[in-house]
């Protein structure tokens, strides 16, 4: 796949449909892959990478390449272009300015998820077939595919891409998960359990915003959290208080517009399930006012921009689960 | 830094019984930014807003609170004291300590400090409150009536006689709406078609008046002094201008079988046809779910005897755009459908009817041409029976809940006209009550029962069941004499409820106007604004309100028309200032709060900008007319930037709210 | 050399927790290492190192500095410092214990930070030597030496026990208070220890990075390079790096209206972020490129040109893997360091 | 009904739409109809101007209750308003419920303006449930408690 990618890259920009292309860049191990945009054949020949760790979302970096001259090629995941269109419908990308090729996706290996399993000291770390080889400054390991993928990809949503030019590989379909199996644990607790969990997690983060700023959904110019005129600008989560405020808020202002591509989590540093913020109200959604997808279509109107005169009222909430 | 003056009000002592309005000054004083602080009886009479006007001048207010009454109440009184004294008038605060504390609550200290607090609020909020400017929007001296019922035609002439220009929208291809089915009216027995036809001549003749009959709005869009309306009119394939209503077309059509919908289906009317003979405007229409030519190609025949060839089958339906400064609304009404009135039988059975059908059997230009007949076999009937309150005062959940208010006049009407043209005719009338408020009203009821000799019973029928013979049995109890009766009677009429015509409710939403839950429309005060939509510029005459009788709706109509002109005579209107704006820095162009925003008064626009980085961006960003925002709020929130942000609510002012009140 | 029985640790721990607070490594909810304070029941992670680094304790995320209180146009300035306690970090790695002495050359040098000078004077480090370094690790780089860590106490951990060598004042201090619980011991499984250690120091990746490069006399051809902009391009501008890093040392002073009066306080910084050092006529660094760049610059070039040569970093990994996009110092170095 | 609370004493913030609420608050004023004096009334131009962050900082602050008055469905001044504010509310207070904190302490009521009994009614039962509760300890920010 690699291979052939890259030869429709240069295919492309060598008869000017693209004169960029953006795509993931090897590192020094295999799984230390970096975003990259190429543009030449040269360059992508030396450093453009696909393989089951290339599991950055490349849609938002769109936001600002798609502004530049001339037209840029990039490869999208089935996850990447959910994200892709949730951003056409906000008008953030111009999509004339963009080539997309869609790209398979099987589940990507996740460096974290490899060492929660105790092996340390990962030098170099191979996919072969549903076993994933993992060479460390120890020696050899192996570890089966599916215990080293992160939770956003073992509850994959959808292989389909909803937007492209040009499809790669086999066109996937949209997948029956169990996705909202941990939200619905969660509120299958007592509020006294959830409280304690959600304190637990939520009082390790450290504010570094990673999870804000590699959010696809998160497009602000300016951000609340750093505008010091919205009046609740935080630079450290000081007090529990404000730990709460930046993960509520955060997950209400993309509520109805998170595709829940899962990179919130797979960057932050503390390891907090900050997709279980944002599933939370998909779920909601999902019950309260008909199952909804963000980014699967172009048209539908985000669920809290709309309503219907029968929408439940609040003290819904008061007797759906969760109090047991 | 703000300099604040703190006005404290004794309501006389609807406030200083319960709150120690020494205090509240006394301890605002020392608020931050606070200069000047008193307490006065009454700050609302002259001598109290002139010491808020003194105090502006000599203290160099920046920001004025007063803790008052509510609002709602004196809000507008203080804003125009400051502007008199040269502050800008959205630099007041009011602070509600009569409603929401004084009134509330018995304990002094309690209500004491509460009043202090609501105090801190407000100058927690005047301290970031910045002066705002009233912007302008002229008026479009054009007026649209939708509906061209009495209601309708009595709006238009009211305003097309104050001299300006105003287009009446028609569903059907005349004017003249109900009344123009009417036979006689109540209480004087005036024929309807004599008072009304030259009211709908009057308008066709009248410069300043356009009709568009067959024709439906579509599409409004814009606000008070400046609506953009989309019209509909429907094809009729015949050219309004050529035709001169000779018939000829509607004698020659060879389909004759179309029930015709003026005489409620009790007889036919041809595929192409003229409504009546004073239809306005008086211009034949091809039914082309009926018209041969139209569905099938076959027959022309129309087009070939019109010899002003005016006939044209090629017709689309055409959308017009106008511009209108005010839109009344007059819709009208229906008979409720009577399906969920079996016990009537009013489905199996012809000579079951309604008023309304009565109406037409009455009428010399109806089916019968004014001869009593039953519809069934055309015999004259010796026994009629009246229901009243069919469907309307009925809490059983299949009718209305409302009084229909006018079958009470109308029944009395029709049992004394059939007694007086037929003596020998019995006539029964059920009722739940007889309901005759109204200027000679009550006089024409009694009229009917002693002069006429008209059997009222108070009681509800329970069944009508159609005989083998041709009669129908009407099972019902007298309540009065505690019995039940059995009545043999050869026609049955019911007074079936009114309703709100079906086209009001989606008009109801292009206009953002409001509606109740029986769908009749809004007004802005139940008392004070009975012909006002709570809408800006949308005005509401005749049934579309309410049920109401023909002065009524008159002078309703009339009442909306001197709205209008009132809103017309204006060069131009001043916008609220408390109205969203968004900073353009910050905007993503996302769209959300356009999406929201119940007035479409955000648009957006691909604009120019010199980035800090010193290079050139083309963003996309929100700009929101001034004139069609009514400060809702409803973007602010869906903004998640907090670009968007509603001028006198900012997030900061609410926020500073929020926390002089958890203090 | 003393030495401590492994199966004593916990008693170990409840005696020195007996006289200071005690912090040591702790796994967390997340499956990570995170310092915790000691209580019973507590047990040591097994983790090479914390995701926070032990700066927090001198340099915490945010600290009160003072308080204003208005009565009136009074203003009353209220000093927020606590009566500072003694306490004891254990299992503080050599990286870590280095950065304190690279922290201490921005904060105790004049204007002297008492805020962070009261915390280093009442804070004991009883370093842990590595014994399993992760790929991420290049210590050795920066001269440090992972089997022989700095700090108060330094110690080895062997299967059976723990051996511990007292370095400074504090160290002795503390060692003598435990009395008989340590046991004097011969050195030599702390000397086999070592050499193991060191066996695999050889073989990290990085450990032997060109620095060449990297000194104030190229500082204008390395701020130049065109290199930057590819190494910048994909960096989202969050705070990871910074926040998980032992030597970055901004912060920002913020105020805080508690309603009751102003919190003047200060907290952690980025570099990275695009408010950063923003004054009245705005941002110097506009754009992600002189952000990123900047960071880098001032840990290589700036630092130790103001620092006889001493880099401000120390090799301990934590941005090389916390990275959202895998971009970190070690690609900067190698990137840069081709064009000698 | 006043509820008896001589210990602890609720602070209740209520965001009231200025065209059916707050109109019905002042009702209940001009009937005298008693409900505790802990709670403060804030106006707003209708339910939908609250923004979620208006309720946070109202706990920041020390608020132990927030509830939101607006118009009856339908019955939206500005026609569509409340319709927002109930989706935007019923999520957000799902999610403070998913985060463990009592969600007694939030409340969304429809009152018109003709309903100053039911605006009367509704405060006490509302200061009753959060006095039951007692203080906002799970979302309070302590920097904000006065020392």
């Amino acid at each position: 796949m690699q291979r052939e990618m890259i030869e429709r890259a240069k295919a492309l920009l060598a008869d000017g449909t693209v004169n960029r292309v953006i795509g993931w860049k090897a590192g020094e191990f295999d799984y230390d892959i970096t975003p990259a945009v190429f543009t030449t054949a040269e360059e992508l020949d030396a450093g453009f990478l696909y393989n089951d760790l290339c599991a950055a979302n490349l849609s938002k970096y769109l936001i600002k390449e798609s502004r530049k001259e001339g037209k840029i090629l990039a490869f999208l995941k089935p996850c990447d272009t959910y994200s892709f269109s949730q951003l056409l419908k906000e008008h953030r990308i111009w999509r004339d300015h963009v080539y997309v090729i869609g790209v398979p996706c099987e589940g990507k290996v996740d460096v974290d998820t490899v060492k929660s399993k105790g092996i340390t000291g990962i030098c170099s770390m191979r996919c072969d077939g549903e076993t994933v080889r993992v060479e460390t400054l120890y020696g050899e390991e192996s570890i089966k595919k599916d215990e080293a993928m992160a939770d956003r990809c073992l509850n994959c949503k959808s292989k389909k891409h909803v937007v492209y030019d040009e499809l790669m590989g086999e066109e996937g379909d949209v997948l029956d998960s169990h996705r909202f199996d941990m939200v619905e644990k969660l509120e299958n607790m007592t509020p006294d359990e959830r409280f304690a969990f959600w304190r637990g997690e939520l009082s390790r983060c450290i504010r570094c915003n990673a999870c804000r700023n590699v959010c696809p959904a998160c497009t602000c110019e300016k951000c609340v959290f750093d505008n010091d005129a919205s009046g609740i600008a935080q630079k450290a989560a000081v007090d529990s208080f404000e730990e709460n405020m930046f993960h509520i808020i955060r997950a209400f202002h993309v509520a109805g517009r998170c595709t829940d591509c899962g990179e919130c989590s797979r960057v932050c540093p503390q390891n907090i399930p900050l997709h279980l913020l944002n599933r939370k109200f998909i779920k909601d959604i999902d019950e309260l006012y008909g199952e909804y997808q963000a980014g699967a279509d172009p048209d539908t109107k985000p669920p809290l921009n709309t309503f219907t005169q029968e929408d439940a009222e609040p003290s819904v909430i008061y007797e759906r689960g969760g109090n047991k | 830094m703000q300099r604040i003056g703190v006005f404290i009000c004794h309501c006389g002592t609807n406030i200083a019984a319960t709150v120690d309005v020494k205090a509240v000054a006394e301890a605002l004083k020392h608020e931050p930014g606070v200069v000047f602080s008193t307490d006065y009886p009454y700050m609302c009479s002259e001598a109290g807003q002139n010491i808020v006007k003194d105090a502006i001048r000599d203290y160099h207010l920046s920001g004025v609170v007063i803790c008052s009454c509510s609002p709602r109440m004196h809000e507008a009184t203080f804003r125009k004291a400051a502007a008199v004294a040269g502050l800008n008038p959205y630099m007041v605060e009011i602070a509600n300590i009569r409603e929401q504390c004084s009134w509330i609550h018995k304990d002094i200290p309690q209500a004491t400090e509460k009043a202090i607090t609501l105090g801190k609020a407000a100058i927690a909020k005047v301290h970031l409150n910045a002066p705002l400017y009233a912007g302008e929007s002229p008026v479009v001296k054009r007026a649209l009536v939708i509906g061209g019922g009495i209601a309708g035609i009595q709006t238009a002439l009211d305003i097309a006689d104050a001299g300006f220009p105003v287009d009446i929208v028609e569903t059907k291809p005349t004017i003249g709406g109900k009344m123009t089915q009417l036979d006689k009216t109540f209480p004087t027995l005036d024929c309807a078609a004599c008072i009304l036809t030259p009211k709908m001549v009057d308008c066709a003749q009248n410069e300043n008046i356009k009709i568009y009959s067959y024709s439906e709005v579509t599409d409004v869009k814009g606000f008070v002094g400046n609506f953009t309306v989309t019209i509909k009119r429907k094809a009729r394939y015949v050219d309004e201008t050529k035709c001169t209503g000779c018939g000829i077309c509607t004698e020659k059509c060879p389909m004759k079988k179309v029930p015709n919908e003026f005489n409620l289906g009790m007889n036919n009317r041809s595929a192409v046809y003229i409504p009546f003979a004073q239809a306005v405007p008086k211009v034949a229409t091809i039914d082309p779910e009926h018209c041969n030519m139209l569905k099938k190609g076959k027959c022309g025949l129309c087009a070939k005897v019109c010899t002003a060839g005016a006939i044209d089958y090629k017709q689309k339906d055409e959308f017009i755009e106008e511009q209108y400064g005010a839109i009344v609304v007059a819709t009208g009404y229906n008979p409720i459908n009577l399906d969920k009135f079996d016990e009537f039988a009013y489905s199996q059975s012809k000579d079951v009817i309604t008023s309304l059908e009565f109406e037409r059997l009455t009428n010399a230009a109806g089916p019968t041409s004014g001869t009593l007949l039953r519809p069934s076999d055309g015999k004259h009937p010796h026994t009629i029976v009246f229901v009243q309150c069919v469907g309307s005062r009925d809490t059983s959940g299949c009718g209305k809940e409302y009084c229909s208010k006018i079958c009470c006049m109308y029944t009395a009407k029709h049992a004394m006209l059939t007694r007086e043209k037929y003596p020998d005719t019995d006539v029964y009338v059920f009722y739940i009550d007889v309901r005759t408020p109204g200027k000679s009203f009550d006089e024409f009821y009694r009229r009917a029962v002693e002069q006429y000799g008209v059997h009222y019973i108070k009681g509800m029928v329970g069944k009508i069941v159609p005989q083998a013979d041709g009669t129908l049995a009407v099972q019902a109890s007298d309540l009065l004499d505690n019995k039940q009766l059995h009545i043999n009677a050869d026609l049955v009429v019911l007074a079936a409820a009114i309703e709100p015509d079906k086209s009001a409710r989606p008009l109801a939403t292009m206009l953002t106007a409001s509606m109740d839950t029986n769908d009749f429309f809004t007004e802005a005060h139940p008392k004070l604004r009975p012909v006002e939509s709570p809408t800006a510029g949308v005005f509401l005459s005749g049934t579309c309100q309410g049920p109401k009788d023909i002065p009524e709706t008159v002078s309703q109509a009339g009442a909306a028309a001197s709205k209008v002109i009132g809103l017309l005579c204006k060069d131009k209107l001043t916008c609220n200032p408390c109205v969203a704006h968004s900073d353009e820095w910050m905007c993503n162009g996302c769209s959300a709060c356009e999406k929201v925003c119940p007035y479409g008064a955000i648009t957006y626009e691909d604009k120019e900008f010199r980035m800090p980085d010193r290079t050139t961006a083309i963003r996309r960003v929100a700009i929101v007319n001034e004139a069609v925002c009514q400060g809702c709020g409803a973007c602010t929130v869906a903004c998640p930037s907090g670009a968007m942000d509603l001028k006198g609510f900012s997030n900061s002012q609410i926020m500073a709210e929020v926390d002089a009140i958890c203090k | 050399m003393l030495k401590l029985p492994i199966a004593k640790l916990d008693e170990f721990f409840a005696a020195i927790a007996a006289k200071e607070t005690l912090y040591l490594p702790v796994d967390n909810e997340g499956g990570q290492a995170q310092y915790k304070e000691w209580k019973e029941g507590v047990s040591l992670s097994r983790a090479l190192n914390t995701v926070r680094s032990a700066k927090d304790f001198f340099f915490p995320q945010t600290e009160n500095l003072m308080e204003f209180k208005t009565q009136g146009k009074a203003i009353e300035v209220i000093d927020s410092r606590k009566e500072s306690e003694d306490f004891v970090i254990f299992g503080v790695r050599a990286c870590d214990a280095r950065s304190f002495t690279i922290l201490d050359k921005v904060f105790l040098v004049d204007p002297v930070d008492t805020y962070y000078k009261t915390r280093r004077e009442h804070g004991t480090i009883i370093s842990l030597a590595c014994t399993r370094p992760e790929e991420t690790c290049f210590c050795p780089l920066f001269g440090i030496d992972a089997t022989e860590p700095e700090g108060d106490m330094r110690g080895w951990m062997t299967e059976d026990a723990l051996y511990l060598e007292p370095v400074t004042e504090k160290g002795t201090a503390l060692a003598q208070a435990l009395g008989d619980l340590l046991e004097d011991a011969d050195a030599a499984p702390v000397e086999e220890q070592k050499e193991n250690t060191k066996k695999i120091l050889e073989k990290l990746p990085f450990s032997k990075l060109d620095m060449e490069e990297f000194n104030g006399d190229n500082l204008l051809k390395l701020f130049d390079s065109p290199k930057w902009a590819g190494l910048s391009e994909a960096c989202l501008g969050c705070g990871t790096c910074t926040f998980v890093c032992p030597t970055c040392q901004c912060y920002d002073i913020r105020d805080f209206n508690t309603g009751h009066g102003i919190q003047r306080f200060r907290c952690w910084d980025s570099c990275m972020y695009s408010d950063f050092t923003r004054m009245a006529h705005g941002n110097p660094r506009l754009t992600q490129l002189e952000r990123f760049r900047q960071r880098f610059m001032h840990k290589l070039v700036y630092f130790p040109s103001n620092n006889d040569g001493e880099y401000g970093c120390v090799g301990c990994g934590r941005c090389l893997s916390k990275c959202p996009i895998s971009m970190n110092i070690v690609k900067v170095i190698k990137t840069l360091g081709e064009d000698k | 009904m006043q509820v008896n609370n001589s210990e602890f004493k609720p602070k209740i913030v209520a965001f009231c739409c200025n065209w059916c609420s707050y109109a019905g608050a002042d009702l209940a004023g001009t009937n005298r109809l008693n409900y505790p004096a802990d709670v403060k009334i804030i106006r707003v131009p209708c339910s939908c101007r609250v923004n979620p962050m208006f309720i946070l900082r109202a706990f920041q602050r020390g608020a132990d209750g927030v509830i939101l008055c607006g118009c009856h469905p339908g019955d939206c001044h500005y026609t569509t308003g409340n319709y927002y504010t109930r989706r935007r509310m019923t999520l957000l207070f799902s999610m403070l419920d998913y985060l463990g904190i009592e969600k007694e302490r939030t409340r969304v009521e429809w009152v018109s303006a003709a309903e100053g009994a039911k605006f009367a009614a509704t405060m006490n039962d509302f200061v009753e449930t959060v006095t039951k509760l007692g203080e906002n300890k799970r979302l309070e920010d302590l920097r904000c408690k006065e020392k």
